[in-house]
């Protein structure tokens, strides 16, 4: 018996499962193994022929369903414990069967009234509420997370976070910048950023802000798009009580 | 000062989203026993006769919201297609409706199918909240439907949401296991 | 067929914008000598009675709208409104919530913009809490989220949180671009 079914109208195997089982009026409770896994393995093979990807989950449930229809080949004896004497397909059956019952309450939530497709409700708003910010969003756990999330993928923390954990630190920058500009006047920002590479580059900028933050050292520009001009703002003596642990600097 | 009648009706009908009584009581700064007989007041005038739109009770609130049956009339006010949910966000929110608190291990097993995607565009679309993290091993995220979930497929509340039809259980154990009813807790919010 | 009043009530009300007699008329499929007679009695019907809506002609069209006098009134379903955030301020709350104890330079690096305001903002919606000062130089302040902030997000807990390494996971692509541990969730199984 040839069923024509495509893989890709099933939202998954217990659903293509489903249909087998109702196409061949079989009974729920006493599936036919061998014909099922035949005519599941048939579906399978056919989407294969064709060269369509078959998802894990159905081949998963391939080698379930072998599994099961070994295992009733095997002669029950008697003296067998309760769990393995159970019927090699009730957990098959208990999956498909609570399947089913959501499979049947999301047929009827498709046929749900929907906000804005099948019902509306007013869309007018008074000038008066217009004083709030238009761009603001309701928002939950999920959002804030989000945002989280899309920060870290536009800012470059995510590399130097990691970067200085393992191997470059931003304590160590601080005393090498503060080292490159002891006994200069100053030090062109071109220069100190001179660094071999990315990771060293990121390292290098936050120590600069460190310093900047810490008060040891002056940035200035003469005009804009000018040379900007790294120098030390603070007594060379003063440099020996630099925070230098990682913790201090919250890069920890 | 306006009628509380005509107050009541203004704010229900200039809200963005169903005002809850709370909601109302705290605008109109009146206790909830002078509030509630106004609404069903409401209700009852706007049920009698046929008109454009209704006092709905949906989502724990009251929203002015057009009749059903006029659903394929108005459709033509939209010009783009259809919405239309997919077999797959439809079964997904579906365990989560009826099963939440629930993970995502819970929701692919019912299904059978890894889940991660679905779970996360019902997040985008509002329809779902986390409600924290389950206390086993890994601490997996916890899903619930949103009040906006209500308001879409306009229920009162989680109760309104067909019965799952009789598992007959092979069983007792797996019934025990997986309690059925959906949870009160995840209604709070949205 | 709904009847004709009806069915413009509810096109009127339904539609985002002002409605036109001739957009009426073309979703009606009716000529305008049968439509305008229903709009005149609609536009009476609303005029009569103190309500909180009425039927307005405006921009050459029509449209429900809260009478002019209960502005004062409705105002305040703007001013607590809950659950309401500013993308400024959902990123810095985001920042804080995920890095705390954390400076406001921390934030604005991070932003790549002056958060200030929105720090303040956020403190006074009492959802952010000063944690000390930093030890370095200068001794900022450190923000954290507050009890009110696990309350209004609905969490137990700071940990509750979702890590970015289960956000991620919900995105298969993504999950595979990134360097991530077997997912145990995923693998639940019979």
């Amino acid at each position: 018996m040839s069923i024509q079914v495509q893989l890709q109208n099933f939202a998954g195997p217990l659903d293509l499962l489903l249909h087998l089982i109702k196409t061949n009026e079989m009974d729920i409770y006493d599936i036919q193994m061998v014909e099922i896994t035949e005519q599941y393995l048939h579906v399978i093979e056919q989407m294969k022929q064709l060269d369509l990807d078959v998802a894990g989950e159905f081949l998963l449930m391939a080698a379930t369903l072998l599994h099961i229809k070994s295992r009733m080949l095997l002669p029950v004896s008697e003296d067998l414990d309760e769990e393995e004497g159970e019927d090699p397909r009730a957990e098959l059956v208990r999956r498909l069967l609570e399947y089913q019952r959501y499979k049947e309450v999301a047929e009827l939530l498709a046929e749900f009234p929907l906000l804005d497709r099948d019902i509306y409700a007013s869309s007018f708003v008074p000038t008066e509420l217009f004083d709030e910010a238009d761009d603001e969003v309701s928002v939950g756990v999920f959002q804030l997370t989000e945002a989280f999330h899309r920060i870290l993928q536009s800012a470059p923390t995510e590399v130097f976070h990691e970067v200085i954990r393992e191997q470059l630190s931003v304590a160590e920058h601080v005393q090498l910048v503060l080292e490159r500009l002891t006994g200069k006047k100053r030090i062109s920002f071109r220069e100190i950023f001179n660094a071999p590479s990315k990771q060293e580059l990121i390292v290098t900028f936050l120590a600069t802000l460190e310093l900047v933050k810490m008060r040891m050292i002056k940035v200035e520009q003469a005009n804009e798009f000018g040379e900007i001009w790294l120098s030390l703002a603070v007594d060379e003596d003063e440099l020996e009580q630099v925070p230098l642990q990682e913790e201090g600097l919250g890069y920890a | 000062m306006p009628e509380l009648r005509t107050l009541i009706e203004a704010y229900i009908f200039a809200a963005d989203a169903p005002l809850t009584l709370d909601r109302l009581c705290l605008l109109l700064e009146k206790p909830r026993a002078e509030v509630r007989p106004v609404i069903e007041q409401l209700l009852a005038d706007y049920s009698g006769e046929e008109r454009g739109f209704y006092l709905a009770e949906v989502a724990g609130g009251y929203q002015f919201r057009t009749a059903t049956e006029l659903g394929p009339w108005l459709r033509k006010l939209s010009k783009d297609r259809p919405f239309r949910f997919s077999q797959a966000a439809l079964e997904a929110l579906a365990i989560i409706a009826y099963r939440q608190p629930v993970t995502r291990a819970e929701v692919e097993y019912l299904r059978g199918v890894d889940s991660g995607g679905v779970i996360k565009s019902l997040l985008e679309k509002n329809l779902l909240r986390i409600l924290g993290k389950k206390d086993v091993p890994g601490r997996p995220l916890m899903y619930g439907t949103s009040r906006h979930f209500l308001e879409l497929f306009g229920l009162r509340e989680l109760q309104d949401l067909p019965t799952l039809k009789e598992f007959s259980a092979l069983e007792p154990e797996l019934a025990e296991a997986l309690p059925l009813e959906p949870d009160k807790e995840g209604q709070t919010d949205g």
